[in-house]
């Protein structure tokens, strides 16, 4: 387990060394998820305008590319308000509750390193051995995890505190929908911790260093990653699942009353959570800075824009599912996650656990574990019938309970 | 507040915001930056009454993509809307909420009072209208037309961004009043178009 | 298939990317730096027409006036000074004025001018900053010395774009006689001549007639 | 009510009598307030199953119109417009209201999609709908002093501004 | 068709039906409440709340207001409030000559002006008892159906941006707006063209409209197939519109309700093919009917209709006739410009038509047309005049807003959207 820990600490550098070191992470990190957040958005509208005939922004600045600065820069110096009726603490809290959490996920992200077959994902920079990650802890990905049921506080309280009703509406959805694909999320994150045995974002990667067929994609089967992608979406709040700031439905949703830095802070963290959580799904599902290395300059710079690359087309997808789907309702929302995702992920993992188990018993060779998997997925898919039958009666029910109610 | 040295006279910071101060080597950079990222994301509120919405709207699509200056984000809530296109007539019922919806934007906000009917009630001469939605709200720009085409909404827009860049727009509002100087005959009944709003 | 065509969308917004297709087509006229091109029909803003020798064609008889539902033109005219005639007529438009807050641009005007004298411009660039600007005066409407539109400073005129400006009186002369089309009964105008008829239909089979 | 006991002397010979009459091809039925119901029923037996439109005249300004010699013209006039789909047929019934009593049954029980449309006429012309479950003002403010349509009612018009014109 | 959907057997359904609804002190679905009181009023029970949307909510089209009284997400009961663009053009229209008349109307309905230009100008024609030339009544509906297929697209778009299609709403701008520019070639307008007149039409198709008409109908088949992809088989998509708002064909007529509306519920009443105006009979196209009158059936069938008439606009280009295209009475028609110098006459003439405006016979008369919201009526009293006596539009957007309380009683908040959205109300013709 120490192995998870950052060399850093284990070498013989000084103490200061190690505060400069880590310090200069830290202020590189926090400038660099700044401005990727500002390409990013400048990046997403001109994607978007791109795929609607349009040319998207271009004034301020080359190629507009300025354009998330001026809207930072105009939000800055714009008149803030803290209506009446709201609570006014948890009101100036809510915008922090969600940019932090947003902030510190990305901390366990390993950016780059030697990711290459066989390296051990260091870098050594002034004569010291380092991940190029903000920290490692033992329990990693779990970090992210508590992360992200934060950020929804963020959002629940500023609907709340609002004191009106759209945003009230949209922080009710945003709990309930939050806590619904934190489910989901967390079970195909199983799949994954099972696999790679530990918890550590860094050994995660490091166990998919070995080519296309190490990746967590793969080696988990695939499912754990749609569940995970698309829980993610939920969870960020992107559309189609945007449900908690639904414009057409909720004007504003939770933010609607939040104007100047405040909702600037909300927009924000929005779009720092997708990069960072496209971090995420790169490091657990797509080897993470791992690749194909050439053997020219340093190898932690080829890690680096492998990493950069993945997550660019993460990002890039979210932009395209927004350009294309049209929003799901609320309850179908609710009901896609609870019947359809954590059912599937759910029997996803007692599939990869059963065949885990009697690999570790001996029954290894290839017909044995055909032979083990044909018998799981019959079982399974007779407890989905099961599933999809309870769930038709429920509704059938529902259906007879509600003309009754409302007859 | 006391003249502070390097920053000027600053005593009508507290009124008037950045606009009140002095210029002086660094309030001058800063507000020109500010000027400049105001210029170029103007986001507007949704506001569509009739059929300027529509023209508003379309101005927003690809033929003419307002997302060019920034533009497209349309902002439903007003808290978050620097821009108010009134988009068509406004009737006596509605200009109460009107108002209500100006007051909900935060400074600093601009008007473009689009096509004729929210302008002076257009060819709609008559006891439903308001005539000329700046007996409401103070209008910074006019858009001619019924309704306006895109072009004429855009380049209101563009004249509006080279006067909030010059700070034209603040001045000007001072020397009228913010009121449109339309002074309204009085008809039984009726209150809504009396009143001539300040700044 | 369901799940199919949950992806068939996805093919159809990335296909936009494509920007050579006719379908990704980036349709974005880049508006201040391009212009483009008008209709020749367009309904722009007004202007007040001169004849070839510099006269003005309006003579004061305040039918644009009367015709325009919203009341948006002021007309008054006045007596010629024989000496220095403004218009070739007895009487002229003394004072002409176009409220721009109140034209709706349908062309009621121009049709109902017996002279010619209001046409419209394909111009329709203009915003005020001031109400006082959108009140055209005679003098804002009365074209040049070169027979083209004046340029006032709040209105985005491009080389070029001052050609047409009757076109719309052009279309509507025949005022639905097919016999009456192409045939051409109107003065010149400063710096443009006897203007052709506009390119019609119905005389002969159809368009077999060429432009102009 | 009382008006109408006034009335009902002079309008017994033709309150119950239908007239139909001709306007420009157009089926026009007349007849007398108190019998718009059972006309209306029984047309609607008839296949004029859709209401099309419920508006109303104020003819103060135009008293000399064409009306069956019996019908006595009112200030008011109310104007249904029904359809058959199956004939593929419009009739057009028009009942006078006179000024000082103005009350109509309402057609809600017969048609429920004359809510809104009998709601205009009240709103516009000051008729009230006897029976309607909701007789409030729909377009102008609830405190609007005062019904749009009457031709008494000014129209409003403000000056339009001019630089040179006298009084601006 | 309809007759034969019309069995006595059906009626006698219907009635109850509609008896089961709409029956006197149900207010289960509407919130009975005066404008004010809605202000004011908090439910009893508290898990309750009346939420307001609009007048100013971005899927509200424009100022339409509604109060839900709402239970968590559930809408149960509402009201539209409305009155928010009344614009008085009923009273406008009055002071109006025929000749100026509409540039009124066609500020009404904002998305398909002409129709109301046809509607007012049809009344019109009735009350002179003129007929036409043949060549203006095939371009009236040339426009009016480029007129129908530019209203739909735009219902397409608000209808995708409603649901939160992105995409779809400005593919759906973007095709709209190369019908636009059509009308700008041949009306030089945008919106609003005060080109259908009382006579004929304003001015003729300009040279070339033929090919200006093709490169556009040519290219919207494929633009309609994308729709097709992204919205029809869209499973998203389904399961938004399908089995919301539905509303039977029983509702549909107690309450008035014409056009799509009336269509989706299986009823196939099309005044175009019913009551055949301007010379519609002589013209193929199908009237497509829906099955369950939900949102999905009012979306596919406004879907199709733009099919439809790409195919009406195509036999039209083929069956234009010659001639004139205003009618040749001098006086309802101004002098051709060539006579004015001719004749003195000629001259007088002009001046009339345009300082007083032509007299019409004094009567009253109904004309309809099939906008693309349903039956767009116009009423015209003329007491003899150059102006209407009184002039009354009956939108259907008016009507068919009646229906929203009902459609909208159990759904949620996201299906209220929905249905407002499929409903397409014009709220210009529902204030006038």
């Amino acid at each position: 387990m120490l192995f998870a820990l950052d060399p850093l600490f284990l070498g013989d550098a000084g103490t200061l060394e190690i505060l400069l070191i880590v310090i200069l992470k830290v202020v590189v990190a926090f400038g660099v998820l700044l401005v990727t957040v500002m390409l990013y958005i400048w990046w997403m509208r001109k994607f978007i305008s791109d795929m609607q005939n349009r040319i998207g922004p271009s004034r301020a600045g080359p190629f507009g590319i300025l354009q998330t600065l001026a809207d930072g820069i105009k939000l800055f110096f714009k008149e803030d308000l803290i209506p009446n009726k709201s609570d006014k603490f948890v009101f100036k809290l809510a915008p922090f509750f969600s940019i932090v959490p947003a902030l510190l996920v990305f901390t366990v992200v390993p950016v780059a390193g030697d990711f290459s077959s066989g390296g051990d994902g260091t870098v050594t920079w002034f004569g010291n051995k380092t991940f190029v990650q903000l920290a490692d802890p033992h329990i990693g990905i779990l970090f992210v995890l508590a992360m992200s049921s934060i950020a929804v506080y963020g959002i629940m309280l500023a609907g709340w505190s609002s004191g009106s009703k759209y945003p009230l509406l949209g922080s009710v959805r945003a709990s309930a929908q939050m806590v619904s694909y934190e489910a989901a999320l967390g079970l195909a994150l199983v799949a994954v911790l099972m696999k790679t045995g530990t918890l550590s974002t860094h050994s995660i990667a490091l166990n998919q260093s070995g080519g296309i067929t190490d990746w967590g994609l793969v080696v988990t089967g695939f499912v754990p990653f749609f569940v995970f992608f698309i829980a993610t979406t939920a969870e960020l709040n992107t559309p189609p699942f945007d449900l908690v700031e639904a414009e057409q439905e909720l004007v504003g949703g939770f933010h609607t009353e939040y104007s100047s830095i405040r909702f600037a802070l909300f927009f924000m963290a929005e779009f720092m959570n997708v990069i960072t959580m496209s971090g995420v799904m790169v490091t657990l599902f797509f080897g993470g800075p791992s690749g194909y290395y050439p053997p020219l300059g340093p190898a932690w710079f080829w890690g680096l824009l492998w990493f950069i690359g993945k997550v660019f087309i993460f990002a890039s997808v979210f932009v395209w599912m927004r350009g294309t789907l049209p929003r799901p309702r609320y309850d179908q929302l609710m009901d896609f996650g609870w019947k359809m995702l954590i059912p599937l992920a759910l029997g996803w993992v007692m599939l990869l656990a059963t065949l885990d188990v009697f690999k570790d018993r001996g029954y290894d060779s290839g017909l044995s574990q055909l032979l083990i998997l044909i018998i799981s997925v019959v079982t399974l898919t007779f407890f989905a019938g099961l599933l999809m039958k309870s769930i038709a009666i429920g509704k059938h029910k529902r259906e007879i309970e509600g003309e009754e109610v409302f007859g | 507040m006391a003249k502070l040295p390097l920053l000027g006279d600053s005593k009508n910071i507290g009124e008037d915001g950045l606009a009140g101060m002095d210029h002086n080597f660094l309030t001058g950079k800063i507000e020109d930056l500010v000027k400049w990222s105001r210029a170029r994301s103007m986001w507007p509120a949704t506001f569509g009454l009739a059929c300027c919405a529509l023209e508003m709207m379309a101005t927003g699509s690809a033929h003419y993509d307002l997302g060019r200056w920034g533009m497209e984000v349309f902002r439903a809530s007003p808290r978050q809307a620097d821009l108010m296109i009134v988009a068509g007539r406004v009737s006596q019922k509605m200009a109460p909420i009107l108002r209500q919806v100006y007051d909900q934007m935060m400074e600093p906000k601009w008007v473009i009072s689009m096509g004729v009917c929210a302008s002076s009630g257009g060819m709609f001469n008559n006891y439903a209208l308001v005539q000329g939605v700046d007996q409401i709200v103070p209008v910074d720009v006019y858009a001619p037309g019924c309704p306006p085409g895109p072009e004429t909404l855009m380049h209101a827009i563009l004249q509006l961004h080279q006067k909030v860049e010059t700070g034209e727009i603040a001045r000007r509002r001072n020397e009228l009043n913010g009121g449109a100087g339309i002074i309204v005959e009085q008809r039984d009944g009726q209150t809504a178009t009396k009143v001539v709003i300040g700044r | 298939m369901s799940i199919l065509n949950f992806f068939k969308g996805f093919a159809v917004t990335l296909g936009k990317l494509n920007h050579a297709s006719e379908s990704g087509e980036v349709v974005t006229t880049n508006y201040p730096e391009e212009k483009r091109n008008k209709p020749k029909r367009l309904h722009g803003r007004h202007v007040l027409n001169r004849y070839e020798d510099g006269m003005e064609k309006c003579i004061g008889c305040e039918l644009c006036a009367s015709v325009c539902p919203a009341n948006c033109i002021y007309v008054r005219g006045a007596d010629n000074n024989p000496d220095d005639p403004t218009s070739p007529g007895e009487r002229f438009g003394f004072i002409y004025e176009i409220n721009y807050l109140r034209c709706i641009h349908c062309d009621l005007c121009v049709e109902a001018c017996p002279t010619q004298a209001i046409t419209e411009t394909k111009l329709f660039e203009f915003s005020f900053t001031d109400r006082k600007q959108a009140i055209y005066t005679k003098d804002e409407l009365v074209v040049d010395d070169s027979g083209r539109p004046r340029h006032l400073p709040w209105e985005d005129w491009r080389p070029g774009e001052d050609e047409f400006t009757s076109e719309w009186m052009r279309a509507t002369s025949p005022s639905g006689s097919a016999s009456y089309q192409g045939k051409i009964q109107w003065a010149g105008e400063l710096g443009y001549g006897v203007r052709p008829s506009e390119a019609t239909q119905n005389i002969g089979p159809e368009e077999t007639q060429g432009e102009q | 009510m009382s008006d109408e006991a006034v009335n009902e002397e002079t309008e017994q010979n033709n309150e119950t009598e239908v007239y139909e009459t001709s306007s420009r091809g157009q089926t026009v039925l007349h007849t007398g307030r108190n019998n718009l119901l059972n006309k209306i029923q029984q047309l609607y037996s008839d296949g004029f199953t859709v209401c099309i439109d419920v508006t109303a005249v104020d003819y103060l300004e135009n008293p000399k119109r064409d009306l069956p010699e019996e019908i006595k013209p009112e200030r008011f006039e109310l104007v249904v417009s029904l359809l058959s789909h199956q004939k593929r047929e419009r009739i057009r019934l028009r009942i006078q209201v006179p000024e000082n009593d103005l009350t109509v049954p309402t057609l809600f029980d017969i048609y429920p999609g004359t809510e809104a449309l009998e709601r205009e006429v009240h709103d516009l012309f000051g008729i009230d709908f006897d029976g309607h479950p909701d007789m409030t003002r729909i377009l102008m403010p609830e405190n609007w002093e005062g019904h749009p349509l009457r031709k008494d009612y000014d129209v409003g018009k403000i000056p339009v501004q001019f630089k040179e014109a006298p009084g601006s | 068709m309809a007759d034969q959907l019309m069995t006595d057997d059906q009626d006698e359904q219907q009635n109850e039906s509609a008896e089961r609804v709409f029956r006197r002190g149900d207010d289960s679905a509407i919130l009975r409440l005066a404008e004010s009181e809605v202000e004011a009023y908090t439910p009893d029970d508290d898990r309750r709340m009346v939420i307001n949307m609009g007048p100013q909510h971005p899927s509200t089209h424009g100022v339409l207001r509604l109060s839900l009284e709402m239970e968590g997400e559930s809408v149960l009961r509402s009201k539209p409030i409305i009155g928010y663009l009344h614009t008085g053009m009923e009273k406008t229209g009055e002071q109006l000559s025929y000749l100026q008349g509409p540039t009124n109307v066609t500020r009404m309905d904002y998305s398909s002006p002409l129709f109301s230009e046809l509607a007012f100008s049809l009344a019109t024609e009735t009350l002179l008892e003129i007929e036409i030339p043949e060549r203006a009544t095939w371009i009236r509906m040339l426009m009016c159906e480029l007129n129908r297929i530019s209203s739909h697209l735009l219902f397409q778009a608000t209808n995708g941006m409603d649901m939160g299609a992105v995409g779809a709403m400005i593919y759906g701008w973007r095709e709209r707006e190369e019908v636009l520019r059509l009308f700008e070639i041949i009306t030089g307008l945008r919106m609003n063209h005060n080109y259908i007149r009382p006579g004929g039409v304003a001015a003729d198709l300009p040279h070339g409209w033929r090919d200006d008409v093709l490169k556009v109908i040519d290219k919207l088949p494929d633009r309609l197939d994308e729709f097709d992809t992204l919205l029809t088989g869209q499973p998203i998509w389904h399961e938004r519109l399908q089995g919301v708002g539905v509303i039977n064909t029983a509702e549909c007529l107690a309450l008035g309700i014409t056009g799509p509306l009336l269509r989706s519920t299986g009823y196939a009443w099309d005044l175009r093919k019913d009551m055949p105006y301007l010379q519609y009979d002589q013209l193929e196209f199908d009237v497509l009917v829906g099955t369950y009158g939900d949102c999905f059936d009012r979306f596919a069938i406004r879907l199709n209709e733009i099919r439809e008439s790409i195919r009406i606009v195509r036999q039209i280009l083929e069956k234009m006739p010659q001639g004139d295209y205003k009618i040749q009475d001098k006086k309802v028609t101004p002098p051709p410009r060539a006579r004015i110098d001719e004749s003195m006459e000629a001259l007088i003439h002009h001046f009339k038509i345009f300082t007083e405006g032509f007299k019409v016979p004094s009567g009253e008369v109904y004309a309809s047309v099939e906008s693309p919201r349903g039956e767009l009526g116009c009423y015209i009293v003329s007491d003899g005049g150059p102006k209407p006596y009184r002039m009354h539009i009956r939108g259907p957007s008016f009507t068919n807003l009646q229906v929203l309380p009902h459609m909208l009683q159990n759904c949620l908040v996201a299906d209220a959207v929905a249905v407002i959205s499929t409903v397409d109300p014009i709220m210009g013709e529902v204030d006038r």
